[in-house]
């Protein structure tokens, strides 16, 4: 199915909270959604028999400076087509719902995008810091980021 | 069975496995909370090899990250090498020339057998037998050899570019490629008369950390270990990236030929069938390979254009997916690699629940996970 | 699990370790099957193209600093000097090997061929200062005052030609009457001592750099002797 | 030994004055030495052949470096285990970790007593050979479990528990295995095993192939006795792979050395055991020693008995260097499900076979066929 047949069936679905879609330059095309109806839409599109993304390829958080995004990368075993999600969050405490419970594979990535970016995913079953040490200041692949002279009394 | 309530009161031990384990294929940490022998849980903690690759991608320009993507998976080196150059190209909508393709897909496939080939001499030494790892290391020896030939180093390639490769083939290193292929072809039989079908090996790894099917997908899982669960999805059939749609080979899939389909011993023999199908690549490749230049033009303070781009590519532990941003820069804006080995330990946790100390070595070797792919 | 299961799983499992033995057994009775390579007495036959340490011709690099921006990891640090003669004369070039990937990079890009890898792979060292390699042996402070006094004379030289020119014929009379040659000799050294471009200088070790000994013949002799 | 002292004393006047118990006592320590010093070049020799046939079986060179062909590589290693540190964990239970070693050792090495190297070569000749064999081996299991239990190292002690659930599970069918052996010479000394299998029959008169159930039980015993050395299709309690090194993963320096060295004595003891059992000892085909002078004929069955029993040795290795290994559950599966009954069966037929023929092998029946 392709990018621009998907984005008009989650719009059908659900209407405003499917912000546009981001074809031109990017590979795969992108949906932008809100980020509280993350869970349902990728539910939606994991479960729809027409779409079934039963695969999430890759999930990662972006710093675009003046905003976060998460990105998610989806991919259907089944109709073998691609389609990626993302959903813009504010600099300060960006959260948005986990999709861990619909795509199992999020998880790792999702604590890694928790770990580098700070992002909190609500409602994940294990959110905790996962390539950093559980004591590190800091979220590291954020552009702002400032590297520390020390941790622990060890020069970096 | 029944429970006893009037038993010996028992306590659960916890152990710490790894990172200095000499079964953990790298820097490892596993917390065991073990019954006895039987794992309750193993919650696998990883990190300890974190080099920041991704912040590192952001600070270099396009062509300084190649020499990075060596260290991303060192036992594969070129196929991170090209996965990261198609990434670039397919960003930048480079023309590849068709002699450096195949050079890539030869070498990848190359790396692909000398990657399995490691998997499976490491995989018997965690199983207890010693010697089949010291064959596989001596057969990966003439691939390093090759490479070396090609590229100028053993380990670290650092051979394909954006828009090509390094340098051609020097003069007899295909002919060197085939005799190897011809002196390796006869080696997989033997590997399984020593040890696959080994009853004792068999044992081991029959039905041990079942994943089935939808689970597998469900989890994310690629490559042999997406395979070894009987899903037939391979990257370089589906996705049909560089010149594979011109070859002929088979989707290996695991079959449950000794115990239940998605086993340890499915997703082990995947790899050894897979090493004979990189054979048959490589010979097509090199019988075919065209004459040509092996570089595009690519200016040198090369700038692509501004443009997200997720590209996945077959690599022996699975897809790797470089998602890429570019600001129109010298430098990339923001790079994910996303990488087999990462997301394999994600379904650790899940599928060792109720095993042995013995089978998490098992399952571990058999995810033939690599630790600075796990980290970057 | 009836007899003939039973007894079926006692004959695969020797028959299968008997196989297993039968290969191992070859190997063990077989000499020819050694392939361990007898390191320091033998040594493989190093490739066309193997990188190994990297090797400067310092007569003629360009001080073009082409591989101390490409180098992605900073191992190759440079000063120069602009001579007499308009072109850039090297003060210093060091690498430091003990950082430096091996990744050619920096040989793909030198635009006069001069900076290449040899076949050498083998140092040892007990301090980190004598892996930074030093292909001018010269003091960098002398080099630059050497060439700031060539710069000077030649200014003067040019000066002198100038005045000469003047006297000589009435159209001299452009040249800029005010100042001596010794003043825009002066001058001239003034600005080309100021180093036009400093390479990143190896941070961690700069303090051991300076006691280190020079080990560039070395490292290109033992790249002769491969064969 | 006391008649031999008596012997000896009358061979010898110049000792005619000194006390019979001092004779007596004297030569069981020269008679100890002796096998000390034997079993440490054994064990020696031994650690060095085991790393060239890995060499050979894995396509590599091994050891070559220390003298010539690497020849004196076991005595480099020997002083290395002498002179390194001897660490003790801080948390260990310092008594039992210093005390585990020399059980393990003490089991191996006593074993060498009834070993029949030769026509007139056994320290003692015990009457309960084999039994006293068995006995003093399994002290080795108590060295094992109190070092993996003194190092307060779970690891380790994952080791020792497996060790001892190994080692207890095996004996049972180690020693279903050689009855075989014991009822065929109606003795349980070595020395008589071994001179029953003598014989004009050659190789043939070997208990190997006394009978078709000899025959299995010789296999039989083969296989548990490699799990009773911890070898490797059953080095479970070590398992460098899973237990990192098993129960003497905390052990280092002399300490660890006598683990070591009770391994291979293990070996040895398993190797020469199925000798004396089933290989006919230092019978030699055709041929009786005993005829020649007393010192030609033990140098001689020296030689052939320690011919045998290394090449059992080489066995060992190279089984070793080609399986892997058993997880715990497929071992005790082993022990009690395949094992067991097959060494009872096997014994059940062995007796019934004695009944029926009276005592006669297969090849003495067709022997009795020509006259």
């Amino acid at each position: 199915m392709e990018a621009q047949a998907i984005f008009d069936m989650l719009k059908g679905k659900f209407g405003d909270a499917v912000v546009e879609l981001q074809g031109e330059g990017f590979s795969p095309a992108f949906v932008v959604v809100a980020p509280a109806e993350m869970n349902a839409v990728a539910r939606f599109l994991r479960d729809d028999a027409a779409l079934s993304f039963d695969s999430l390829m890759c999930l990662s958080g972006v710093d675009y400076k003046e905003k976060f995004a998460v990105a998610y990368h989806l991919h259907s075993m089944k109709h073998r087509h691609a389609i990626g999600l993302k959903t813009m969050l504010p600099r300060e405490n960006p959260s948005l719902p986990t999709v861990d419970d619909v795509w199992p594979a999020a998880n790792f990535h999702e604590r890694e995008a928790f770990d580098l970016f700070g992002i909190a995913f609500v409602g994940s079953k294990d959110l905790r810091r996962i390539l950093l040490p559980e004591d590190w200041e800091g979220h590291p692949l954020r552009k702002d980021y400032k590297y520390p002279d020390f941790y622990h009394g060890i020069k970096v | 069975m029944t429970t006893r309530t009037d038993a010996l009161p028992t306590q659960e031990m916890t152990i710490n496995m790894g990172p200095q384990h000499p079964s953990t294929h790298g820097v490892l940490r596993v917390i065991l909370t073990t019954d006895g022998e039987v794992v309750t849980r193993a919650v696998p903690d990883v990190g300890y090899l974190h080099r920041g690759l991704e912040k590192i991608g952001e600070r270099v320009t396009y062509a300084q990250f190649m020499p990075f993507t060596d260290r991303l998976d060192y036992l594969a080196a070129m196929n991170c090498n090209c996965a990261w150059a198609w990434a670039v190209e397919k960003l930048a909508k480079i023309e590849v020339p068709e002699r450096a393709e195949y050079l890539r897909v030869i070498v990848c496939e190359l790396n692909r057998i000398s990657s399995h080939l490691i998997a499976f001499g490491s995989y018997t030494a965690d199983m207890g037998a010693f010697t089949p790892f010291l064959y596989g290391i001596r057969e990966r020896e003439h691939v390093n050899d090759l490479f070396e030939m090609i590229c100028g180093n053993r380990l670290t390639y650092n051979y394909a570019r954006v828009g090509g490769v390094s340098g051609d083939a020097p003069p007899g290193f295909l002919e060197k490629t085939k005799e190897f292929l011809d002196y390796f072809e006869p080696k997989i039989d033997e590997y399984n008369n020593l040890i696959s079908y080994n009853k004792i090996f068999v044992h081991r790894l029959a039905n041990v950390a079942v994943i089935p099917a939808e689970e597998a997908v469900a989890y994310g899982l690629t490559g042999p270990n997406l395979r070894g669960s009987g899903v037939p999805f391979d990257l370089r059939k589906d996705e049909a990236y560089s010149v594979y749609p011109k070859f002929d080979f088979k989707v290996c899939v695991g079959t449950g030929e000794r115990g239940t389909l998605g086993d340890c011993f499915d997703r082990y023999m995947v790899r050894i069938n897979e090493m004979r199908e990189s054979i048959k690549i490589v010979r097509q490749a090199v019988a075919q390979i065209p004459d040509g230049p092996v570089l595009a033009k690519v200016p040198r303070l090369f700038k692509p254009p501004v443009g997200e781009v997720y590209f996945r590519s077959e690599c022996p532990r699975g897809e790797t997916g470089i998602y890429l941003i570019s600001d129109g820069s010298v430098n990339p804006f923001r790079l994910k690699i996303r990488t087999g080995s990462f997301v394999a330990m994600n379904i650790f946790e899940k599928v060792t629940k109720g095993l042995m100390i013995a089978d998490i070595v098992a399952v571990i070797g058999s995810f033939d996970i690599i630790l600075p792919e796990i980290d970057r | 699990m009836g007899l003939k299961a039973y007894m079926n799983d006692i004959v695969e499992a020797v028959v299968t370790t008997a196989k297993g033995m039968r290969i191992t057994a070859r190997y063990g009775v077989d000499p020819r099957e050694e392939v361990t390579l007898q390191y320091p007495e033998e040594r493989w036959e190093i490739p066309e193209g193997y990188r190994g340490f990297l090797h400067n011709d310092i007569k003629t690099c360009t001080a073009c600093t082409m591989c101390v921006k490409t180098c992605p990891v900073d191992c190759i640090s440079l000063e120069s000097v602009r001579g007499a003669d308009k072109r850039m004369v090297l003060a210093s070039y060091d690498i430091n090997i003990g950082r430096c990937m091996y990744c050619g990079l920096c040989v793909e890009v030198c635009p006069p061929k001069s900076l290449k890898h040899t076949s050498g792979y083998e140092m040892a060292s007990v301090t980190r200062g004598e892996l930074i390699l030093h292909f001018i042996a010269e003091d960098a402070a002398e080099i630059k005052a050497r060439v700031a006094r060539q710069v000077a004379e030649a200014a003067a030289k040019a000066a002198e030609v100038a005045k000469a020119g003047a006297q000589a014929g009435p159209e001299a009379a452009e040249v800029p009457p005010s100042g001596t040659a010794e003043a825009a000799g002066a001058q001239a050294s003034a600005k080309t001592a100021e180093v036009p471009f400093s390479g990143t200088k190896p941070s961690d070790v700069s303090s051991e750099s300076a006691k280190a000994p020079v080990v560039e013949p070395k490292a290109a002799k033992e790249g002769e002797n491969k064969e | 030994m006391e008649a031999l002292a008596i012997s000896l004393v009358n061979a010898v006047p110049l000792l005619a004055g000194v006390p019979l118990w001092a004779v007596t006592l004297l030569l069981m320590v020269v008679v100890a030495a002796v096998i000390l010093v034997f079993a440490l070049t054994f064990e020696g020799v031994g650690s060095l052949v085991l790393r060239k046939v890995a060499g050979d079986i894995q396509a590599r060179i091994g050891p070559n470096r220390v003298g010539p062909n690497g020849m004196l590589q076991f005595l480099a290693d020997g002083v290395k285990l002498v002179l390194k540190e001897d660490l003790i964990p801080a948390n260990a239970d310092r008594l039992l970790f210093k005390l585990a070693p020399y059980f393990a050792f003490v089991g191996s090495f006593a074993a060498f007593v009834v070993v029949p190297f030769g026509v007139g070569l056994i320290a003692a000749d015990l009457n309960i050979g084999i039994y006293y064999v068995m006995a003093v081996t399994s002290l080795v299991v108590i060295g094992v479990l109190l070092a993996g239990w003194s190092s307060n190292n779970k690891w380790a002690l994952l080791g020792g528990m497996r060790a001892a659930a190994q080692i207890v599970s095996y004996e049972i069918p180690v020693g279903m295995a050689l009855i075989p052996a014991v009822l065929i010479a109606g003795s349980l000394s070595l020395q008589d095993i071994v001179r029953s299998q003598s014989g004009l029959l050659g190789i043939f008169g070997w208990n190997l192939f006394h009978n078709p159930f000899t025959f299995f039980s010789f296999f039989l015993y083969f296989t548990a006795a490699q799990a009773e050395t911890n070898q490797t299709p059953f080095d479970l309690p070590e398992a460098e792979s899973e237990l990192v090194s098993g129960y003497n993963v905390e052990y280092s320096g002399i300490r660890f050395g006598l683990f070591f060295l009770s391994e291979f004595g293990d070996m040895f003891i398993v190797a020469t055991l199925s000798t004396a059992c089933f290989l006919g000892g230092w019978n030699v085909p055709f041929f009786n020693a005993g005829t020649l002078p007393w010192i030609w004929g033990n140098l001689f069955s020296l030689g052939v008995f320690l011919a045998k029993a290394f090449t059992m040795v080489l066995i060992m290795m190279w089984v070793r260097w080609t399986l892997p290994r058993l997880r715990v559950d497929q071992l005790m599966r082993m022990a009690w499900k395949y094992l067991v009954p097959l060494t009872f069966v096997n014994l059940l037929g062995v007796s019934l076979w004695l009944l029926v023929f009276k005592g006669k092998g297969i090849p003495a029946m067709i022997a009795s066929l020509f006259g």
